[in-house]
């Protein structure tokens, strides 16, 4: 059967949903860039791992903006809002130290990791319908698909990372986390509308 | 992290931290860095005032912690060998793992690293084998009883040698130096690092050593420096400032 | 072999100015003399030497001034008495002035004096030397065999840096590895960056470089004058003048040669390569005199400007002594351009890493300041390795390293600043700035002490 | 009182003041009489010295005609135009155009003065080339000179040359009688700001050489519009005055009887 | 679909979201009766303008009674919508740029943009004399904000199809100067005399080089500005300051 | 009629009756409300109702204006043939005549009121009188039943329009598809109802309003409480405006963008539907 038109709710949910992974990869690029200096500085034993995380980053960055032109779809109205506060929290956190750092990039990694598993949740959902109803998966979702599963493992990983370098021993580590996935939150909510 | 993956990265990772923290440049360990130049300043004017034995020297550096004094020591030309001794394991191997990572200083008991505490050490058989410089930098605040310990200490020295230490006077301003600004309110110093009832004033300690024969006997053999921290500009000599912050304290052993 | 790399204190890489001068610094003096030095470099050195009975009547395009302190640096190392001076050219006096509003301004010691008290005879009456870079090199290049002591790697360019690995006898994890064209492997305690305005070893360090690009060329050619200047043999002056689209300059060379610096627009500086030599030459001379619309209009021009200037020039009132004499004829073959960029690094140290000269920073030629830098730099890097040797520390440490950079990123910081907003501020007709700015240049040429200042500060501080 | 030597034959060096002085008296004056020529150049001539005719002997220098005309410096004077020749040309040919319009207004070439008050010895060749040019300008855009029509044309050359005395000139529009105010307000005046700034300069064309060319064909090179012919408008209009007073004296008569 | 909260995810101004499916066919705009009236009416907007009577006249084509159009929801409105929806369809294949230029190089983004503004506004042409009373019917508040978002789609299209691919802040301040220099050049249009709208072209080519000039500046002031807060935290940095 | 009510039965505002006893309800709350029908609707719609009427008319635009449309062929009827179906009073007829005249000059549009209760068309007779059109042609009163429009030929109406009418029918979708019939390929279904109103905020004071002000106010004014009564009840019942807009559609009528245009805020809605050509 011909493939059917895309409802205008599915176009919806596509539209935000790339809109607010651009602007989450923007930020984690940003929040690397700015916490490099310091910590390298302090620590330079961490120089390959920061620079193997900023690469991840900038690579899914890259994906995303790449989607966004290709599918047409509006960069979030609050870029250089978000340029400016994930610079501020980059920086800040490195400032405080190695274990702030890391335990900013955990708090940043889960709030991200839980996003793209909700959304990858949606699209399974959208595929198991159209295979149902014989119309089969379209290239682009399951590319899309298989790109999400990609980039939401490698945030884990920075995840794992993080704990490893003793994000847990930071020293207001319960605030200090909450803050951040709670502004994580907040961000994620306004760029799906904004 | 390391080749051997027996150990478990999370020790690996703590044990780098620790490692950078006695490194890093703007470190907690970052004062006693800049101290380095002063230190060597000090002995050279103490071995040049009085017609010491010429180079090259044996060093022996007492509570060498990361090994900060211990490696600069080692890589002077004029020296022959420096051998450092610290009761906590821990942290001579940072101080070992340091070492590996330059090529001057492997070379065959350059710079020997002994996990000792003074009492441990061997005294010295002939008065000969003692060391030509003992160091004690920024150890006597931190001992309980230092009458015993300097006595230790002095059987390393040669006849002819100097013993060199560095300490905190204990007054009113040392404490509000070292313990409220410095490890409070700036945090340049790890919190819990001084005890201001250990520290030794530089009377007592010219009036010990009065009493020892055979040491600081001759003109120009007991000197002092005073020294104070400017953020910002590093470690200043200060004249007279023994009396009231950190000063540098040299002793020679008589030749006999 | 070349699984173990060799270990050297320090290794330069660039065998430029810069590099030589930090290089002779350290062999000559006697705290450092004991460090393993090695010199990298990617053309031949020995090749592109200057031969010691080069004609005087025939000089490179690429030269500079060199300040008093550069000179007095040089001095100290020994370099400077293995100089080729019969081509070296003192001078005394400096004309500048804007070309819309012929607003003046003239440096020279006599005039530059504090208001009362004479000038002291002691005082210097030089400005600068102006010296081909060439000579500079082969100067310190000879001064440097004379010291001996340092592997040189002539003609073998650099494949790649990596940081070393943690083996059991050594850990060199923290220690870059420079591989050789010829296959060699270098260990460097200390690798100091002397390669250029795109440097692989900045690039090695993740050392980011901002700046801005001028969209100028800058047009050089030696020439030969009619005469050997105004001020007689031994009061040489040098002119600048400032066009809304770059400063043109006349360095003064021994004898009647001169050489012309004239940063331009990249059409400006094409159409000015392409043209015949009297026509070069006419264009030149009307660089120094015409109005800048005239120089507009015969940059158009494919040929044909000498004629054209020619009658422009009985109806341009000059004043024959306030601008340098009359171009005879062009060095041939020494007319070329190079674009001019305005680059400076993050920062001039890293983790058993140092950049000096180009490599840290590219400046724009108007204050003729580039070389001048890479001398400041090598000084001052040498003078905190001796500090480091002195007091035991490894010289490839961040915290040695420290009062390197902070002792010349700011004062580098402001020249270029200094450069950047000269050139902003020329490169406008619109009529309010040039008034503002003329009255501005009147006003400081009048007074003796500030401009006494200006000329102490850029003749090197020191 | 020591002058500086003049530049050229005929040159008279102003001192800052002397300048000012000279500018404001003639200003005033040609106000009050504009029949005085001399007193016109004058006021041109000290007003446009500090930047004007710098700019617009720079317009010349970045025109390759301009430049050629700076070179070769030609004379517009009655012997070096051929009038006999410039009559048998055709009708449409600028030439033509230029001595029926000389007949008509009964003005001679050589009725211009000689430029005195000019320092650099060029731009007083171009402040006297405009001078002897502002006749063909008459005949390019076909204006009269009386007021009226010289107004419109100082309007032009002020959005042409930027000369301030062609912009002050404007001003003696206020002498003008109420319709001649508000025709050169309505029809004039804009015409003359937009064609003035959008054409070429008019000061870059080689006069001599073009009295052969079409003059509407000169026009539209050049990019001017040709405006609506003023003496056809102004007789329109008397006869309409006219006509309006014979109606109203008939309708008075047909009223009283 | 999607269930969370349909109140929450409504997103704040309702507009039609711009995914564009490559695979998925994209829906017809407009349903198959209304474009039958409205394209019918269309060719009665030079004599009639965009009234109800060419909209009676379309429908009387399109064999529909007068009545029936009041399928149009919002009346004259929808006409001159249409109008635009269309012309911005058919831009994408009213122009195909040769691959690269006679001169070799590819032809740059702004000439594509420059070239489509031009086509989009010659498409107006048969209508330009009847298209202040478009305006007019725009400029009613209700129709406003539909007439910005439809203004706000033509940028879009216009950049998509030039080739332009950044999706950052340039991405909003792009659409929005385009879309003010379009809408001034149609309005300038709409009293342009001149043969084959040469005097448009004239005044979208002065609209474009200020809009190139002022991006320049913009442009240079940023990096000025990056550059010296980067140099201040270096310097700051090398005096050993902890940033 | 709601899922749950067996079959047979129908709702009477919130009771269930018999089907066939409805319309008898029906009848007998409007002959008690006929006279003041008027009023009625003013209270229901704080007077509003009437520029609602105004707008629906205009709207429409009824009539065709002989100077803008070309000359039709002869054969084809000069003005549109409107049937206003429970427009008893006449209120949107004469309107729809005004401005078929007036505003189109238009003088052969006819509008036909059907209306199923006597009284009301009684009433709407009366009314006529007072207008231009007592006794023309374009104007003519018949009593019918909107389910049942036999008296009408198929595909002969331009706009069938019903006004506060089509949610007392008992099968309305019956009637739906009795207008479909009725008429003209392309020819329009008009309808102006009370509908839900969208803002939850403003919902909750209407229903306060309605609910408990209203049948007071008949009470009061009408002396008749139990009609108001069941007239707010009816409005409470009657389909939201998705639900209708798709029984329009199933009907087999092409709806216009969304269907329905909200007047104030909901409280009331036009819907419309036109046929198609097929």
């Amino acid at each position: 059967p011909p493939r059917r038109p895309l409802t205008e709710a599915q176009k919806d949910f596509l539209d935000s949903a790339l809109r607010v992974n651009q602007a989450g990869e923007l930020a984690a690029t940003l929040i690397y860039t700015a916490q490099t200096p310091p910590i390298v500085r302090a620590h330079p034993h961490l120089r390959p791992l920061m620079k193997h995380m900023y690469d991840q980053e900038a690579g899914h960055f890259d994906y995303f903006n790449k989607l966004l032109a290709k599918h047409r779809v509006r960069p979030t109205a609050m870029y250089p809002i978000w340029q400016a506060a994930a610079t501020a929290l980059g920086w800040g956190t490195a400032i405080m130290g190695r274990e702030a750092a890391m335990a900013c990039t955990e708090a940043v990694e889960t709030e991200i990791g839980e996003h793209y598993n909700e959304q990858l949740r949606v699209l399974l959902d959208w595929a198991e319908k159209l295979e149902k109803s014989g119309e089969g998966v379209s290239e682009e979702f399951a590319v899309l698909i298989k790109e999400l599963r990609r980039i939401r493992d490698e945030e884990l990983e920075h995840l794992d990372h993080a704990v490893e370098h003793d994000a847990k021993e930071a020293k207001p580590y319960e605030l200090l986390t909450n803050v951040i996935r709670g502004g994580c939150r907040t961000a994620i909510w306004i760029s799906e509308r904004v | 992290t390391s080749a051997n993956s027996s150990v478990d990265p999370n020790e690996v990772s703590h044990f780098n931290a620790l490692a950078s923290s006695w490194w890093d440049p703007h470190g907690p360990s970052r004062l006693l860095h800049l101290m380095n130049p002063l230190r060597h300043d000090f002995i050279s004017r103490c071995r040049a005032s009085t017609a010491s034995s010429s180079p090259p020297i044996r060093y022996l550096d007492i509570g060498c912690g990361g090994g900060i004094f211990a490696e600069s020591a080692a890589r002077l030309p004029t020296t022959a060998s420096v051998t450092a001794i610290d009761p906590t394991p821990e942290v001579l191997r940072v101080a070992e793992a340091h070492k590996r990572r330059d090529p001057a200083l492997m070379a065959p008991n350059k710079l020997t690293y002994l996990n000792k505490s003074i009492e441990e050490l061997p005294v010295p058989s002939s008065p000969a084998e003692g060391y030509d410089v003992v160091s004690v930098f920024e150890v006597l605040e931190h001992v309980s009883a230092p009458g015993p310990f300097l006595e230790r200490v002095m059987q390393q020295v040669r006849p002819g040698g100097w013993l060199v230490l560095s300490t905190i006077a204990r007054t009113w301003t040392s404490w509000m130096v070292t313990n409220v600004v410095a490890e409070d309110v700036l945090g340049i110093v790890p919190k819990g690092t001084h005890e201001w009832s250990k520290y030794v004033n530089e009377g007592e300690l010219k009036e010990w050593f009065g009493r020892q024969k055979g040491w600081g006997g001759g003109v120009g053999e007991m000197r002092v420096m005073g020294v104070v921290y400017v953020p910002g500009l590093g470690w200043k000599e200060v004249p007279g400032g023994e009396g009231w912050g950190n000063y540098f304290f040299g002793v020679r052993r008589d030749e006999v | 072999s070349a699984t173990t790399p060799e270990v050297y204190d320090v290794v330069c890489v660039g065998g430029g100015p810069a590099g030589l001068s930090l290089l002779t610094s350290l062999r000559a003096s006697p705290v450092t003399s004991a460090l393993k030095v090695a010199l990298v470099e990617g053309q031949d050195l020995y090749k592109s030497r200057l031969r010691s009975d080069a004609p005087l009547d025939s000089f490179s395009n690429r030269c500079s001034s060199l300040t008093p302190a550069s000179v007095r640096n040089l001095q100290e190392i020994g370099a400077w008495n293995h100089v080729n001076h019969a081509r070296v050219q003192a001078y005394q006096e400096m004309q500048v002035w804007d070309g819309v509003s012929d607003a003046r301004i003239s440096f020279d010691w006599d005039s530059a004096r504090p208001l009362l008290s004479p000038r002291k005879p002691t005082q210097p009456t030089t400005i600068a030397y102006m010296i081909e870079n060439v000579n500079t090199t082969t100067a310190l290049l000879s001064r440097l065999s004379e010291l001996g002591g340092v592997d040189i790697f002539s003609a073998s360019r650099v494949e790649s840096i990596e940081l070393g690995a943690d083996t059991e006898q050594l850990d060199l994890s923290s220690w870059p590895i420079v591989t050789l064209s010829n296959g060699r492997t270098l260990a460097a305690r200390l690798l100091v960056g002397a390669d250029g305005a795109n440097s692989p070893v900045r690039t090695f360090a993740g050392i980011a470089s901002r700046g801005f690009d001028y969209n100028r060329h800058g047009v050089v050619a030696s020439l030969k004058l009619e005469g050997p200047g105004w001020g007689g043999p031994n009061h040489k002056i040098a002119y600048q003048r400032f066009l809304p689209t770059g400063p043109i300059a006349m360095l003064p060379l021994p004898g009647d040669m001169a050489t012309l610096v004239w940063s331009t627009t990249p059409e400006r500086a094409a159409t000015l390569k392409s043209l015949a030599p009297n026509d070069f030459v006419a264009m030149v001379n009307a660089g120094f005199r015409l109005s800048p619309t005239e120089l507009e209009y015969l940059h158009t021009l494919p040929s044909g400007q000498e004629e054209e200037i020619a009658w422009r020039e009985k109806h341009t009132r000059v004043d024959e002594r306030s601008v340098p004499m009359r171009v005879a004829s062009v060095q041939q073959g020494t007319v070329a351009s190079f674009p001019l960029r305005m680059r400076h690094a993050d920062t001039y140290t890293g983790e058993r890493v140092a950049l000096v000269g180009d490599a840290a920073h590219t400046i724009h030629p108007l204050a003729g300041q580039g070389l001048n830098q890479g001398q400041g730099d090598a000084a001052s890097l040498a003078q905190t390795i001796s500090e480091a040797v002195k007091s035991g520390q490894d010289i490839g440490s961040t915290l040695a390293l420290e009062s390197y950079n902070s002792d010349r990123y700011a004062e580098n910081n402001t020249m270029l600043g200094v450069c950047d907003k000269l050139h902003r501020l020329y490169s406008t007709e619109a009529w309010p700035v040039v008034g503002l700015r003329s009255v501005g240049l009147r006003a400081v040429d009048a007074m003796g002490p500030l401009k006494g200042f200006l000329m102490g500060r850029a003749a090197g501080g020191s | 009182l020591n002058r500086p030597p003049p530049n050229y034959e005929g040159h008279v060096p102003l001192t800052g003041l002397e300048r000012l002085g000279l500018a404001v008296g003639s200003g005033i004056l040609s106000f009050v009489d504009p029949r005085r020529g001399d007193l016109i150049a004058a006021f041109g001539e000290a007003t446009a010295q500090p930047y004007f005719i710098d700019q617009l002997r720079n317009r010349m220098l970045l025109n390759p005609t301009g430049r050629r005309i700076l070179r070769d410096r030609p004379r517009l004077t009655s012997t070096s135009l051929d009038i006999p020749r410039l009559r048998a040309l055709p009708s449409n040919t600028l030439g033509y155009a230029y001595i029926e319009w000389l007949d008509r207004e009964g003005v001679s070439p050589d009725t211009r003065a000689a430029v005195r008050y000019i320092d650099d010895e060029e731009c007083a060749y171009v402040m006297q080339r405009y001078r002897e040019c502002h006749d063909f300008y008459h005949a390019l855009v076909g204006l009269p000179v009386f007021r009226e029509g010289e107004v419109a044309l100082k309007a032009f050359e002020f959005a042409n040359t930027g000369l301030p005395m062609t912009g002050l000139a404007v001003f003696s529009a206020l002498t003008l009688k109420k319709a001649e105010w508000r025709r050169f307000w309505d029809i004039y005046g804009p015409w003359a700001v937009r064609n003035g700034a959008k054409s070429d300069d008019v000061i870059n064309v080689y006069w001599e050489e073009e009295l052969e060319t079409d003059v509407d064909e000169l026009r539209t090179r050049l990019g001017i519009e040709k405006p609506p012919d003023l003496r056809e408008i102004r007789k329109a209009e008397r006869e309409r005055k006219k006509r309006e007073k014979e109606a109203k004296e008939a309708a008075i008569g047909a009223a009283t009887m | 679909m999607y269930q969370k909260g349909v109140f929450l995810r409504q997103p704040l101004w309702k507009q039609r979201s711009a995914y564009h499916s490559y695979e998925h066919p994209e829906s017809p705009p407009f349903p198959p009766a209304e474009s039958a009236i409205l394209s019918a009416s269309l060719s009665h907007v030079p004599d009639h303008g965009f009234t109800s009577t060419a909209l009676k006249l379309g429908a009387r084509d399109a064999g529909y009674p007068d009545v029936s159009t009041n399928l149009l929801p919002r009346g004259v409105y929808d006409l001159v919508n249409y109008h635009l929806v269309t012309q911005r369809l058919a831009l994408r294949d009213a122009l195909q740029f040769p691959s690269d230029a006679e001169n070799g190089k590819p032809i740059g983004v702004g000439s594509k943009v420059r070239a489509l503004t031009l086509a989009r506004l010659r498409a107006n042409a048969p209508i330009v004399h009847r298209w202040q009373e478009a305006l007019a019917i725009m400029a009613q508040p209700g129709y406003v904000p539909a007439s910005l978002a439809e203004l706000a789609r033509l940028a879009d299209e216009i950049w998509f199809l030039a080739g332009d691919t950044s999706v950052d802040m340039s991405w909003y301040t792009k659409r929005a100067t385009l879309s003010a220099v379009y809408s001034a050049s149609e309005v300038f249009m709409t009293q342009d005399t001149s043969a084959d709208f040469v005097d448009t072209e004239r005044f979208l080519d002065a609209r474009l080089a200020d809009l190139t000039k002022v991006g320049g500046l913009i442009g240079a002031l940023g990096e000025w500005v990056g550059y010296t807060g980067h140099s201040v935290v270096n310097v700051l940095r090398s005096k050993g300051v902890r940033i | 009629k709601s899922p749950q009510d067996e079959p047979g039965t129908t709702h009477f505002g919130f009771q269930t009756v018999a089907e066939a006893l409805k319309e008898q309800k029906v009848a007998g709350v409007f002959s008690s409300v006929a006279s003041s029908y008027d009023t009625m609707n003013d209270f229901m719609s704080l007077g509003i109702h009437r520029l609602w009427k105004d707008h629906f008319v205009r709207n429409l635009n009824p009539g065709r204006n002989p100077l803008t449309s070309p000359p039709s062929s002869p054969s084809e009827p000069q003005g549109w043939n409107i049937l206003d179906i429970a427009g008893g009073t006449g209120d949107i007829a004469f309107r729809m005549l005004d401005h078929a005249s007036t505003i189109n000059n238009d003088a052969h549009t006819t509008v036909t009121v059907a209306d199923i209760n006597p009284d009301m068309l009684a009433e709407g007779r009366k009314r006529s009188l007072a207008t231009p059109y007592a006794r023309s042609p374009r104007l003519k009163f018949i009593e019918a039943n909107a389910e049942k429009l036999d008296m009408i030929p198929d595909s002969s109406v331009d706009l069938y329009t019903v006004a506060f009418g089509i949610r007392n029918f008992t099968h309305k979708d019956v009637a739906l598809r009795e207008a479909y019939r009725v008429l003209k390929p392309g020819g329009v279904f008009a309808c102006l109802e009370f509908s839900k109103v969208n803002n939850p905020l403003f919902d909750a004071v209407y229903k306060r309003w309605s609910f408990s002000a209203i049948p007071l106010i008949g009470q009061l004014v009408a002396g008749d409480r139990d009609s108001y009564q069941y007239l707010v009840e009816s409005i409470e019942r009657f389909p939201s405006q998705e639900e209708f807009r798709d029984m329009i559609k199933e009907a087999g009528f092409l709806v216009p963008g969304q269907g329905w245009e909200d007047l104030s805020l909901g409280i009331a809605a036009i819907h419309k539907g036109v046929k198609p050509l097929r």
